[in-house]
């Protein structure tokens, strides 16, 4: 076990992933001097300008050419440095990497990692701000994963790199400087949730940031009388339906709490599915329908904390049988 | 030494009859591609026909063969390609079976996309191809990415990109000619110039001196090349190529062509100026070829004997295709990915 | 009223529009000649090139360029061809008109209105089949509409040209040759469902073209004991909850059908809704996650038909009280 | 005559200062935010201050100013002008009020957006400042539609657009300018090129010979200029922007100018060479400009006002923010969409 930020962690995984295998490179803006949040550090020292590559600002075809390099032989890792710059290499990721193998028939592999941090990143604003897994979980041919912890962010980048898919791979943008404990050739399997607490009176099944919101939430709940299952998808799509079906089917109803705007968010296919195979009580609770502002008082209104989270959780773990409030 | 210029010629024309052929080819799988496809299209408003065999938007290079065939020519298997929604040409130029892509057409089992892909995303991976593309541009970063590859792998393939000259205003136009640039990466742009975008004319929508232009101005060295005359587009390629393989970096070629038929198959074009198509047609490039072949001594026969041989390949691919079974529904669900796919919605 | 095709009517309510506003403008390849479905056609002829304007192939300036018009004064109705061209113009969508609004502390203003075609389109394959509406529904300041009739394409189109927003216009890539009456100055609020259809068992929520289909198998299941009603949401966002909640309450269950795929698709979000409102059976029934492929065998898997429609119908409706199958 | 010589020396005397005392207002501006924003960005990795008045990234544009005063001196109120993620100087110059900017920067509710922009998506519609942006080169594509609706609308307003050396890569560079031209715009281009993309020196990121040679390249009449000296791109704006008022089309600058902070307001640079930024600073614009106010004869005293000046007023904006209220939480549900909108999630 060594301690090490989120940040350390990816680029420790990707250093190992490089140095097993000659194809694995990076690719994107400012990579070479180590990434604007260092999740870079050292590689272009150890690996060389011709494996970690700067590139020019030139989304559409950083992620073409990662496509055209997969395509022949190498696994790039594409940096996109967060999700909202992502928007400008949409074609390039849905028509041509997630189709390609299907649309030709099966011939070619497309095996890369597009890294596009989401959240919402401190004093920001609407452009920088953004939370899309779920748009990416609509495209065939796709696989998401969003790394709540530095363990699950060496894990999973490992997993991800090793993978023959398009991984949309979503770091958070707050989380680069949390440190914790990353045992040593960490891997965690792709499309496997992890229960992050246990409880018996209500599953909440969340990601990224907000796995932390809801373990802090769960934890204040216990004084209020409920007992929280968190549960961490980690992976977007595909997602550990098994996990949280039967903690639901335990525990009797499921919120899920995310980050990204509730309408149309990822949360909803959770919910819809959940009500859809157990009929029991489902409820989420997403952000708001609004840009994220850059006032503080504004941007607080974008982002959910523990103590709305904790509200919901109690109006929800006391309502009745259809879920409907009690009072 | 007339026995010098003699053998000179004699080769020279064997190598122009090769070429000859790959066009006649390009040519007769064209035709018999927008025979089978009548009433197949649903572009335009045109009502669909359930019962044609080439469904969907089907976009002929008729007319342009000489691009395809003189730069094809001058490329290995192992060299890689991308291309556009307008892709058979170069694809069966740069060493794909008519049979399995006639396959691919009539969306059977056995087509070189097993069906999946059709005309507008044929590909042949086994021979480099890369795939059509059924977005305009996209096919550039594509092939830049391959090219950085081929590079970083240290292997000794090129890359060829063809694009038309609605393209160029595209962004990835500028992005991946910068990119090919900055890291000089074995790669021949060939942007082949049939005049029209779709309903509207290319030039109108064009700033500027047009594609080469741009390439220089993106700092490539770029050249024009008339691209109905096969011998010219095969010795500008020949140099272009010889450079790229040379390490001499990305090469830009601008072959100036005409689109003989509509947008897709349905597409009467009835936007073109009259006579328009008719003096373009004096300059088909099968017709210069064959003007060029008898010129050198060729017996007309020959050329006979290529466009017959053509014909016969391509009534066997359709034969084939007719009789090839179509891909099982369970085959829908195949090939998305590794990693969560399957019959779960 | 008049009798007239999918395609010509919302022409007709575009040539309205620019009599009755000079500063109505239409943008995009190819609508000189009447675009390539004939939505445009003889627009130029009575406009003028200045108004009905021939562009390059530059999806990504077609867009931003519109921003910048409908900031200054213009109302401009952005053609796309079909929204999988629109992948090309994202950031110009989400980053850009969709925030700018708000971002600007409401300075300014982008009324646009961008047609970008949804839908399988036969023989077309994965680069042209897509049904995207549930991202755009995803995206604070965007309105998202998806005409299924002649009639509503007159009357959405007129309302979404009037609108202050951006709005998301979605047609239908198969419908543009459906005739129908349409009634003259017709116009269709914005946020309203349509009763498609009256029943008792079961409500069925859908749109665009997927109504089609919903009413055939409507249809059949009257003749199975089945009385289903139908609703045609229309715009997407803002969904006519209060319609779909009466409806709900009265027969008990929601089925929400779309030709999008089903993983993440808005059917999601009007699931979980009444799921989460009601309380009630909920139940999906959207495309596999599967890319659009080229042979018709492969097409039809893609696709729903009335045959299957009508199966899950009637499964869901003989199913338990908390939506289980009671086989 | 030496008479007319010394009104002529007094009158560009004049007119140098009022160049000058923009830039020393936009050089106070950006001081005065940088020091309330320490600790406020996240960038880079670094910690945030929750209690830093100037939240997120804080991109300074000093040592540019003289890009920003020098083409907007040429520029109406009415006439539009679209920024990046640098825009302080821009907007400050197009007549921006500096304490609605502050309290922009601030996050209050009396910012020019009410708060909910900040430093990077700054605007002022009313001063036809039409916002910078957090998008690379998406500027480009408003600038061409605020352009194209100005000739539709008969109104006489002409378009600034300024960007970055890094945004010549994006595409919508190239679709931007190609657009202006065949429409045949009121549009000027200023590429302000500071040589770095964030860590990154622009030159081995972009091929050929930089931004005016591809201006040209797509048809655009470009000319080069230096970015420091005040007068130089005072003098070229005019003649460019009388081009364009008088109906020549887009016209391209290209400012040549330095960095002298980091990216973002925490980045320190290190990846620069030794000795760069201070032999940068030797070109310093307002230092260039004060030595050129001395020749003109302008005395020291005068130089020295408009700087106390500019401090002044910077002060009273900072003062003003520091006690202006914040937005209400209620005002994150307005100014969205007028369909649609609410607190129903
Ligand atoms: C990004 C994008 N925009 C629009 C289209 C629709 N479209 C298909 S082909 C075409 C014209 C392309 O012109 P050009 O590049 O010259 O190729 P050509 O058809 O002449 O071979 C258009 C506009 C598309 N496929 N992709
Ligand atoms: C599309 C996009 N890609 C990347 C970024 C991140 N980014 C912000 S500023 C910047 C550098 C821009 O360089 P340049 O255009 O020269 O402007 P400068 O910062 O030098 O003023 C980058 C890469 C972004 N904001 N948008
Ligand atoms: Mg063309
Ligand atoms: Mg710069």
């Amino acid at each position: 076990m060594a301690l090490m930020s989120y940040a350390q962690a990816a680029c420790q995984a990707l250093a190992a992933a490089m140095r097993a295998d000659a194809n694995v490179i990076a690719l994107g803006e400012d990579v070479g001097h180590g990434g604007i949040f260092g999740q870079y550090r050292g590689l272009r020292e150890e690996f060389g300008a011709a494996r970690v590559i700067d590139t020019p600002i030139s989304e559409a075809t950083i992620m073409g050419a990662a496509v055209g390099m997969a395509l022949t032989g190498l696994r790039p890792v594409v940096e996109m440095r967060v999700v909202d710059f992502a928007l400008c290499a949409i074609d390039e990721i849905v028509n041509q990497a997630a189709k390609n193998r299907y649309m030709f028939g099966g011939q070619g592999r497309v095996p890369l990692v597009a890294r596009m941090p989401i959240g919402i990143w401190s004093g920001s604003a609407a452009q920088h701000s953004q939370s899309l897994e779920a748009w990416f979980a609509h495209i065939p041919g796709l696989v998401v994963v969003a790394p709540a912890t530095p363990a699950d962010n060496y894990g999973l980048l490992a997993a991800a790199i090793d993978c023959g898919d398009p991984v949309i791979y979503m770091e958070h943008k707050e989380l680069w400087g949390l440190e914790g404990e990353v045992p040593p050739q960490h891997t965690v399997a792709l499309g496997q949730a992890h229960t992050a607490r246990d409880g018996t009176d209500l599953t909440l099944v969340t990601w990224s940031g907000m796995v932390h919101t809801a373990l802090a939430a769960a934890e204040q709940a216990v004084q209020q009388g409920v007992s929280v299952e968190v549960i961490d998808l980690r992976t977007i799509w595909p997602w550990d339906r098994e996990l949280v079906f039967a903690s639901v089917a335990r525990t009797g109803r499921l919120l899920v709490a995310h980050e990204a705007v509730q309408a149309a968010g990822f949360g909803a296919e959770v919910a819809a599915t959940v009500a859809e195979e157990l009929g029991v009580p489902v409820r989420r609770f997403g952000a708001a329908r609004i840009p994220v502002g850059y006032a503080r008082s504004l941007e607080d209104v974008a982002r959910i904390s523990a103590q709305e989270l904790l509200r919901e959780l109690m109006l929800f773990a006391n309502s009745d049988s259809r879920g409907r409030s009690m009072a | 030494m007339p026995a010098n210029t003699t053998a000179a010629n004699a080769s020279s024309a064997e190598h122009l009859l090769a070429l000859y052929r790959t066009m006649a080819r390009i040519r007769a799988f064209e035709n018999a591609a927008e025979e089978t496809s009548r009433g197949g299209v649903a572009a335009f408003g045109a009502a669909t026909n359930a019962t044609a065999l080439v469904r969907g938007p089907l976009h002929l290079s008729t007319g342009q063969e000489a691009v395809a065939a003189g730069v094809c020519a001058n490329l290995a298997r192992s060299d890689y390609l991308t291309s556009t929604h307008r892709g058979h040409g170069h694809t069966l130029a740069k060493g794909a079976d008519t049979t399995a892509m006639m396959c691919e057409l009539f969306g059977r089992a056995s087509g070189t996309n097993k069906g999946k892909g059709g005309s507008m995303h044929i590909a042949d991976f086994a021979v480099g191809m890369l795939g059509a593309n059924g977005v305009v541009a996209a096919g550039i970063p594509i092939a830049v990415g391959a090219a950085h590859s081929a590079k970083i792998r240290g292997t000794s393939a090129i890359v060829t990109c063809f694009f038309g000259d609605g393209a160029i205003n595209r962004g990835p136009f500028l992005e991946g000619l910068n990119w090919a640039k900055i890291f000089e990466l074995p790669l021949l742009f060939v942007c082949e110039d049939n005049r029209y975008s779709a309903t509207t004319a290319t030039d109108v929508m064009t700033a500027g001196e047009g594609a080469a232009a741009r390439a220089r101005g993106i700092g490539l060295a770029a050249e024009t090349v008339d691209g109905n005359d096969v011998l010219a587009v095969d010795t500008a390629a020949r140099e272009l190529v010889a450079r790229v393989r040379a390490g001499g970096g990305p090469q830009f070629l601008h072959a100036l062509t005409y689109r003989v038929k509509g947008h897709v198959s349905v597409d009467a074009a009835a936007y073109r100026a009259k006579g328009e198509v008719e003096s373009a047609l004096e300059n088909d490039p099968l017709k210069l070829a064959a003007l060029r072949l008898a010129a050198l001594g060729v017996a007309a026969g020959r050329i006979a004997e290529a466009d017959a041989a053509a014909q016969t390949e391509i009534e066997a691919a359709l034969a084939a295709a007719r009789a090839a079974p179509v891909p099982e529904p369970a085959e829908a669900y195949a090939d998305i990915q590794d990693t969560g796919a399957g019959l779960w919605r």
